[in-house]
């Protein structure tokens, strides 16, 4: 039966792994003397994270006119970055939780590795509102906290302060998500250890686990637990960044298809990125038998959908805006698609709705090149959608006296590079030092195994249950 | 050098401000500087390390507190204000000059100025910054080398002297001087040689006009023009409200009459622009005739034929086709007979034949003794060319044994500099009277720097009959000496400014004022006053002689050639305030440019010489070559190229790299801008500045105009333009006609939210009238002035990164050949329902219970959101820390004003802090606010009273009545943020034209 | 001899299961299960009742809106009602998001902290299970024997058909089984 | 070592050039305050005295009674006129002025003013004018502490804006003495 289950559709894990096996292979990443390509790669992010320092150390010493916004374009890459960044981040918890509630097996082999990207990006979105501000060494002033001037607290009503709440309060519970799913293998690589320095930390960190299963079973129900808060949270975030925007009264901002319209693009541009980094992962760490052709089937119908979406909202946004009548609105509109930066509209539609298009054809989809290629430009077109977004409806606002334009500095430039370099150094430090796979989720899913001496009894309905 | 370190003081704490500068000796600096420094320093690095406590006790070093010795008569702290008389310009309009503890701060107008009336205009505003230039020269020098005054008289009688002995020619070159005292001064200096003569030129000459007056009316004078009662004003060329003559005068006569009923328009004042470039007073004019450069005379001879048919006496005229429609002609003529004896004809033209013509016309219409002044005539420009011609002559000839050069740079000023430098190196004694060593002090044998006119005492008589004094209201920041106390120890008899003034008023001016009371009480009241009126001595009057009179011919057009305009800019004027900083930053009011001068040229030539803005063109005539960038001006005659006289002036690269270094900053090279006064044409009958053929080539380099406006028009460009929509409705319009049903109650739109905040005190709001307004930014620089807003540089401007608080938009409507223009005065609306305030994180502007937007400056973080959210874009970030390095400059700075440090935002705020001190005072005195009490800084400035501020709770107030009245609107209604800040529509009066 | 635990290995999570029903229907005390990842159907054959965990988060999560919105509604209306852009001091739509956000952020806090301190797990405790491999591949079934009815050996024969890997039995563990589930 | 939030200096009581008590003049001489700190009426600043205002007294009084009675009787022993007594706190007084022990003008002196140690330090982004305070009727120890208990001047209160606004919020309750006055709460009240 097991035969007809693999012959039904691809498995999910190849190579007929038993547990053992799956502790190895996992454990083996970690425990191998890093490759040389893992070195090139480290270095090459470090080297980007370096500039990205200079670049934020020299801009905050020197101020913000360092960067190429003006009085009119107060905004431009650092809020772009912001927006990025917390979109890539989304993905991971959509894998981890909602796909949790949904009971998709699949995810197991890769909501590991999308929930430490979600850390990650979560960490890069975070720099930017803090470098952005004029005076970033008074940022503590966004809390609420007691203090001696009346007391004076914070505005409620700033989408900012919204924002301080939804990051901060997002980060936490991504970093608990994955500690708490990390606690396990945390003790199976205690139990592997070699040095008794090793044993100890890694002890400190699983908190004594043992493999008890009166604890599983709590365990279980605390990550349901977590995945329920998690998916609700995971959606309000992106809400609130959009409305950034969307309680603005600048015409391209201020319209109320943002909150959907941003949380379909964040699992979008998330997606692309999961992809991205697994299709890499998978290579350089030999884990083709955990992230199967399946996984990335999967992942390119959900990036077909997600782009199915965004090109939806790009509709209604220009339609919504034709059918308001209102002038300002029609002219932000006409002005994003035609104006200066058509250019920047123009690599947005292509990259996002009709690129993607080519994931319908399976074929596509399972060459893994191409999916790699599209994965990029979907990360290339979230960017350019959040950057025009946020700067033809400033550059074009309602006094034409103002008008202006906009364009990056060096500075600006080598701190978004130093963004992906900070990304892409924690992901890789992550893959050595972290198993990048959930080991106890994805024992879970393995197709059981006959016992050797071949008389089974009681396995056909566990089989049964197995089989996806 | 000592007193500049004085300034160090004024930016540490304000116990050092309880010090006044004039009346206390130098202190030791004490340590505040570095005390400050480290409670900054220490309070970033607490923000940065989050350290919530710090020991009481282990704070920054201690402060200390030095009191006087002698107890001043001036409560420290206190702003007191003197009236003076303006020194900027010849306009000399009437001063209160407002010092805080010894030093001057702010430049206001006098209201009890009968000219000027409480008004001033952006150089004389700007004038206060010349006084704190680090780079004047502080002391006397002879022969290049610091010297005393005693040298410096010493070598001076004796070269008098000699020239005494032996009849050599002692020459005195000066500018206008409308000093009565320093007049007469000249002139017992003049006579006590033999062979002196006192020759007067204007940088831009006036000069035709006197010489034109000679001819009809036999007196070389010129008339004083009394715009305030003339209905219809026709100007060939003369930009009366930017730059010619008295345009603070000028404008508030021109903007009163414009306004009138209970609409506050007048419906019969018409205005008529002739000119070939567009000029601010073309920009207002309710119909504007573009002519090719000097083709004026040829257009006015034919007004004069016209009106002389209209009058039944015509004249024996046959003239060329004009080269204008002749039904426009024949409009403009109906329009001026029909308003006889309340129509002024005016032109700048330095043809004398124009200028006759232009008399002529005057004439005609019955304009003398209603419109123009004759008995009192103006002293605004005495200027005489022919003079001038005749001493370059003699300079030429090498006879001239002592040259002073007072007030005046003519090595920059006059064509041909290179010759006059040759001839005024032969001169045995040049000396200088000169505030640095310009292009000619550098060449003298003696350079006496003057002081600042805020410095010493003075007087002035701008026109017959009106004599104001002005009184020094800061001890001399250098080793200088007033050009009167100069003049007295040239002439032997040494005397203090002060004596020498008062003298001459008990000698000359007490007399003619026939007051009752004693001298004293007279010169007593005179000083708080700050202006006298006299009644003139009136000689027979004078009367046209119609006889010898030509028409003007018309300029030979030769097909595509190009004429040179040269003009001065309404902030560079003739460039002496080349150095002034905040001049080079305040936009001009119709080009929007800042920092440079530039070839303008129309649409249509800049498309067939295939240039756009910044391209740089190479200007040629003969062996005269500038090169210059390009800028296309709309309205401009397709024959004319336009440039900026005062530009180019040496000195002037201090401002290469004025503003913030940074990684991608980026600097300029040479002076700011280049002269064109070679171009001038200095022919016999007077300098022109119009006509010159030229050849303009273009380039391949370019050079970024620092431009503050990058879209010029309302009209939403094709390419991105909506169906069904044009253009946004930020500028309203009005005709005559729709007066009267024009007006409509402001109905408040629904709203979301319940309306639960009431203002039960003051509520503060404005109004600003367009239909007034000229843009001649008055008020920009005001502003500038009153709260220390930063110069940022032509680098960060061209980055749209200007800090003025309030700007001037401007628009044009209509076709390239016939543009519409509006200025709209843009600043914080001070919105009820500021979508500012909406997002801004940690409260730092929030709303005042008097209405006010208020800007935190010490709470801001510097998100930047609230100017993202801003519809009007009125929100100024400090990009940088703007350079505050030269501590004389610092001194002007408003100690009632933050120096705002870097990341933070700040905006208009209406003048809080006057706010503030006039309830102060009101609460000190018992009394309530009145209106009228507190003014905005630009509100005091502006000549056309466009700007009214006041209580809106207050039903009586101005500003209630006028916003009450039809005219009124709110720029961008539709949004629903309820501005404090309300315009009044402009009204087109010419119904031959329907922009808006 | 008494109560001793019997400490059952096998090699497949069915054996496992199996194990623990065929000891549950012999009514064999199971002290506990140990595995490498979460075994299903585990939790039904051992006879363990749902986690009371989700009432706690329920209630912290309520208890962190409820306080947030509180203390907004405070700060901008009764301790210092500033008036932004002409709202209401109680602009309470506005209110929402914080408000949403603190009560994730308490409830998946306080869960994970809850779920902690009902385990007993903190940094530094040392794991109870005895039984080598049950963090990789092997699952073991820990049984208490009384001493006479269900002993040794009978354990080994109920075990037998799940073919152990290895059947072993200590003195019984004080600090048996975890905390009130 | 008090730990306080940056900024707060109370208790702040430096050590000044001229040991001045308040205790003695305002206190036991009742001197109004207004007649050295005439500033407070009309100006943002209260002011230090000038040296010459001190002058109006201590053109006389050049020392302590006791010092001076002591003179007395000693001289009247030695039978001799008695001397001038100059303290030599109020000798720094006539030092500053450039005035020997008989107050009479050393030849080629020059006045320095006395370096007094600033004790109330605001943030330099608060602007704090006295004049409507003390218009208002409010009394001076009601911000400065019992000054008149005060050999040596000392802050009292915290200078936080807390403080301020709970005075600004509470009077426009109370009103002072009886009248209703309006202390407003805006932020321009202080900032601008």
């Amino acid at each position: 039966m097991a035969e007809v289950g693999q012959a039904l559709e691809l498995p999910l894990i190849a190579g007929n792994k038993r547990p053992g096996d799956v502790t190895n292979d996992v454990m083996g990443v970690i425990e191998r003397r890093p490759s040389l390509l893992w070195w090139g790669g480290l270095l090459l992010s470090v080297v980007a994270l370096l500039i990205g320092l200079v670049a934020v150390t020299y801009q905050v010493a020197t101020g913000i006119g360092t960067w190429g916004l003006n009085g009119t374009v107060g905004w431009a890459f650092d809020i772009t970055n912001f927006v990025f960044w917390i979109g890539i981040g989304h993905a991971g918890t959509l894998i981890s939780a909602i796909l949790f509630l949904l009971r998709q097996k699949w995810r197991t082999s890769v909501n590991r590795s999308a929930e430490a990207m979600t850390l990650f990006a979560v960490v890069c979105a975070g720099i930017f509102p803090l470098i952005h501000l004029g005076r970033p060494w008074l940022a503590f002033w966004m809390m609420p906290y007691p203090n001696g001037r009346g007391p004076l607290w914070v505005n409620f009503q700033s989408p900012l302060i919204w924002d301080f709440f939804a990051i901060s309060t997002y980060f936490t519970i991504s970093a608990l998500f994955w500690y708490v799913g990390l606690i396990p293998d945390l003790a199976t690589m205690r139990d592997r250890a070699k040095t008794p320095l090793k044993r100890k930390v890694l002890g400190w960190l699983s908190l004594g686990w043992d493999g008890s299963f009166r604890t599983w079973h709590r365990y279980e129900t605390v990550y349901l637990l977590l995945a329920g808060l998690a998916t609700p949270l995971v959606i309000s975030v992106h809400t609130i960044v959009s409305m950034d925007f969307a309680t603005s009264i600048l015409p391209g901002w201020h319209t109320t298809i943002f909150p959907p319209y941003f949380v379909a693009g964040a699992i979008f541009s998330g997606m692309a990125m999961v992809l991205t980094l697994m299709l890499i992962a998978r290579k350089t760490m030999r884990l083709e038998d955990y992230i199967t052709p399946r996984h990335i089937d999967v992942m390119c119908k959900l990036v077909v959908v997600t782009s199915g979406l965004v090109g939806l909202a790009y509709a209604t946004e220009l339609f919504s805006a034709f059918y308001s009548g209102n002038a300002h609105e029609q002219f932000a509109f006409i002005n994003r698609a035609t104006g200066p930066l058509a250019w920047g509209y123009g690599i947005m539609v292509a990259c996002n709705v009709l690129i993607p298009q080519l994931l319908w054809s399976s074929r596509v989809r399972g060459r893994l090149l191409a999916v790699f290629v599209i994965s990029i430009a979907v990360n290339v077109g979230m960017w350019f959608e959040r950057f025009i977004i946020i700067v033809t409806s400033l550059e074009r606002s309602f006094l034409p006296s103002s008008w202006s334009s906009y364009t990056p500095t060096l500075i600006e430039l080598a701190t978004l590079l130093g963004s992906f370099g900070l990304f892409f150094t924690l992901f890789l430090l992550f893959c050595r030092f972290v198993p990048a796979i959930a080991m106890a989720e994805v024992k879970g899913v393995l197709h059981p195994h006959p016992r050797p001496p071949a008389e089974a009894d009681g396995t056909s309905s566990v089989l049964a249950e197995v089989k996806v | 050098m000592h007193q500049m370190t004085k300034p160090k003081r004024y930016w540490m704490t304000r116990v050092d401000r309880d010090a006044p500068a004039g009346v206390q000796p130098e202190f030791p600096t004490h340590p505040q500087a570095d005390a400050l420094a480290t409670r900054r320093a220490f309070l970033k690095t607490a923000g940065f390390s989050f350290a919530g406590l710090a020991a009481a006790d282990c704070g920054s070093a201690p402060q200390f507190a030095l009191p006087h010795t002698q107890q001043p008569e001036l409560t420290p702290g206190r702003g007191y204000s003197y009236a003076s008389t303006c020194g900027a310009c010849e306009a000399a309009c009437g001063l209160l000059v407002t010092t805080h503890d010894g030093r001057p701060t702010k430049i206001e107008g006098n209201p009890d100025h009968p000219l000027s009336g409480g008004a001033t205009c952006a150089v004389g505003q700007a004038s206060i910054l010349g006084l704190y230039d680090s780079l004047r020269l502080t002391y006397p020098t002879r022969g290049g080398v610091r010297t005393t005054w005693a040298d410096v008289d010493a070598e001076i009688l004796a070269a008098l002297g000699s020239a005494r002995q032996n009849g050599r020619a002692v020459r005195l070159l000066t500018g206008t001087t409308t000093s009565p005292t320093t007049s007469a001064l000249i002139r017992t200096l003049v006579a006590s040689v033999p062979n002196g003569r006192h020759v007067v030129y204007d940088p831009v000459s006036s000069s035709a006009i006197p010489d034109a007056y000679l001819v009809t009316h036999g007196l070389r004078l010129l008339p004083h023009y009394r715009f305030g009662d003339a209905d219809v004003v026709v100007s060939f060329e003369a930009d009366f409200l930017g730059t010619w003559i008295a345009p603070v005068e000028f404008t508030r006569g021109y903007t009163a009459r414009r306004r009138a009923g209970d609409q506050g328009v007048s419906g019969n004042a018409h205005h008529v622009q002739v000119e070939s470039r567009l000029s601010l007073t073309g920009s207002k004019a309710d119909r504007r005739i573009r002519v090719a450069p000097g083709d004026v005379g040829h257009i006015a001879s034919h007004v004069a034929l016209r009106l002389s048919m209209l009058a039944g006496a015509p004249l024996p005229w046959t003239l060329e086709e004009a080269a204008v429609d002749s039904a426009v002609l024949d409009e403009l003529t109906e329009r001026l007979w029909a308003s006889r004896g309340r129509a002024l004809v005016v032109t700048s033209s330095q043809d004398v034949g124009t200028q006759v013509v232009c008399n002529l016309i005057n004439q005609l219409l019955g304009s003398y003794g209603t419109t123009i002044d004759l008995d009192r005539p103006s002293n605004q420009r005495q200027g005489n060319d022919n003079d001038l011609q005749a001493l370059r002559a003699e300079l030429a000839r090498g006879d001239v044994a002592v040259l002073i050069v007072a007030g005046v740079n003519p090595v920059y000023d006059l064509p041909d500099s290179a010759g006059l430098v040759r001839d005024l190196e032969r001169v045995e004694h040049l000396v200088s009277v000169a505030d640095r060593l310009d292009e000619t002090a550098r060449l003298a044998h003696v350079v006496c720097p003057d002081h600042h006119y805020l410095e010493t005492w003075g007087d002035a008589e701008p026109v017959a009959g009106v004599v104001s004094l002005s009184q020094p209201t800061i001890r001399p920041m250098g080793d200088t000496r007033a050009f009167i106390e100069s003049l007295t120890a040239w002439s032997g008899v040494p005397q203090s400014a002060y004596d020498a003034v008062r003298a001459n008023w008990e000698q000359s001016i007490y007399p003619r004022a026939g007051a009752a009371d004693l001298f004293s009480a007279f010169w007593n009241r005179t000083l708080e006053r700050g202006v006298v009126e006299l009644t003139p001595t009136v000689a027979a009057p004078l009367v046209f002689s119609g006889d010898g009179l030509s028409p003007v011919d018309r300029v030979a057009a030769n097909a595509g050639g190009l004429a040179l305009v040269l003009y001065p800019k309404v902030a560079m004027r003739d460039g002496r305030h080349a150095h002034n900083a905040w001049l080079h930053e305040m936009p001009d009011p119709v080009t929007k440019v800042t920092w440079d001068n530039y070839a303008s040229v129309s649409p249509a030539t800049a498309e067939r010489l295939g240039v756009s803005d910044g391209d740089v063109v190479r200007v040629v005539s003969g062996d005269l070559m500038v090169e210059l960038p390009a800028f296309v001006q709309p309205g401009q005659h397709d024959g004319a190229v336009a440039v900026a006289l005062g530009y180019g002036r040496a000195g002037t690269e201090r401002f290469n790299n004025v503003g913030p270094s940074w990684l991608q900053a980026r600097t300029r090279e040479g002076p700011v801008g280049r002269s064109a006064a070679p171009f001038v044409v200095a022919g016999d009958g007077g300098r022109r500045y119009d006509g010159r053929r030229i050849t303009v080539t273009k380039t391949e380099r370019r050079h970024r105009l620092a431009s503050t406006q990058e879209q010029h028009s309302l009209a939403v460009p094709g390419a991105v333009a909506p169906i069904g929509t044009s253009e946004h409705s930020v500028v309203q319009e009005t005709s005559v006609a729709d007066l009267g049903h024009g007006g409509h109650p402001h109905e408040p739109h629904p709203d979301l939210w319940p309306r639960d905040h009431q203002y039960p005190g003051h509520r503060w709001g404005m109004t600003i009238d367009l239909d007034s307004c000229t843009g001649c930014s008055a008020c920009v620089v005001a502003c500038q002035v009153e709260n220390n807003v930063p110069v940022v540089g032509p680098d960060e401007v061209s980055r749209h990164r200007a800090m003025h608080w309030l700007r001037i938009d401007r628009y044009y409507a209509g076709d390239d050949d016939d543009v519409t223009v509006a200025h709209q005065p843009m600043l914080c609306q001070h919105c009820e329902q500021a979508p500012c305030e909406a997002v801004c994180p940690v409260l730092a502007t929030v709303h005042s219970s008097e209405g006010l937007n208020e800007q935190v400056y010490n709470r801001c973080v510097g998100t930047r959101y609230c100017a993202n959210n801003c519809p009007y874009k009125v929100r100024r970030f400090n990009w940088f820390d703007y350079p505050r390095e030269d501590v004389a400059a610092n001194l002007v700075l408003n100690p009632n004003v933050t120096v705002r440090s870097r990341g933070v935002m700040e905006k208009c705020s209406l003048c809080v802090q006057r706010i503030e001190e006039g309830k102060i005072e009101a609460s000190r005195n018992g009394v309530a606010v009145a209106d009228g009490d507190i003014k905005t800084a630009c509100q005091q400035s502006c000549p056309a009273e466009a700007i009214v501020f006041g209580d809106l709770n207050d039903p009586q107030s101005r500003v209630s009545t006028l916003a009450a009245g039809g005219r009124t609107y709110r720029v961008l209604e539709e949004l629903n943020t309820r501005p404090a800040v309300q315009y009044l529509k402009i009204v087109r009066r010419d119904e031959n034209e329907s922009h808006g | 001899m008494s109560r001793t635990r019997v400490i059952c290995n096998f090699e497949r999570e069915e054996d496992l299961v199996g194990a623990a029903e065929a000891a549950r229907d012999r009514g064999v005390e199971i002290e506990d299960a140990y595995a490498p990842y979460a075994v299903h159907g585990l939790a039904a054959a051992m006879g363990l009742a749902h986690s009371r965990l989700p009432r706690v988060t329920l209630v912290l999560g309520l208890l962190g809106a409820a306080s947030f919105l509180a203390f907004q509604y405070w700060a901008s209306v009764i301790s210092w009602p500033t008036n932004v852009g002409g709202r209401p001091w109680n602009s309470l739509p506005a209110f929402v998001p914080v408000t949403f956000e603190v009560m994730v952020l308490f409830a998946g806090v306080g869960t994970v902290i809850a779920f902690l301190v009902v385990t007993g797990h903190y940094p530094g405790r040392r794991p109870r299970s005895s039984v080598p491999g049950v963090t990789d591949d092997r699952f073991a079934l820990v049984l208490i024997t009384d001493g006479d009815r269900i002993n040794l050996a009978a354990v080994e024969a109920l075990m037998s058909p799940f073919v152990p890997a290895s059947i072993s039995e200590e003195a019984p563990d004080t600090s048996a089984g975890g905390g009130p589930s | 070592m008090a730990w306080r939030l940056p900024g707060d200096n109370t208790g702040y009581e430096p050590v000044q050039p001229v040991a001045y008590s308040h205790r003695l003049h305002a206190g036991d001489m009742e001197i109004p305050c207004l007649y050295c700190h005439s500033g407070a009426e009309r100006s943002r600043y209260a002011g230090i005295p000038a040296t010459s205002v001190c002058m109006n007294c201590h053109q006389l009084v050049t020392a302590g009674k006791s010092a001076v009675d002591e003179e007395v009787l000693l001289a009247e022993e030695e039978e001799r006129p008695a001397k001038r007594i100059v303290s030599p706190e109020l000798a720094k007084l006539y030092e500053s002025l450039g005035l020997d022990e008989r107050l009479a003008p050393t030849p080629g002196h020059v006045e320095k003013p006395i370096a007094w140690v600033r004790v109330h330090n605001l943030a330099d982004f608060v602007r704090f004018d006295h004049s409507p305070h003390v218009t208002a009727g409010l009394a001076c120890q009601s911000c400065h502490g019992p000054i008149e208990t005060m050999e040596r001047v000392r802050q009292e209160a915290s200078l936080s804006m807390g403080w301020c606004l709970s005075c600004h919020r509470d009077l426009s309750e109370a009103g002072i003495a009886g009248k209703a006055v309006h202390a407003s709460t805006d932020c321009t009240t202080c900032h601008y």
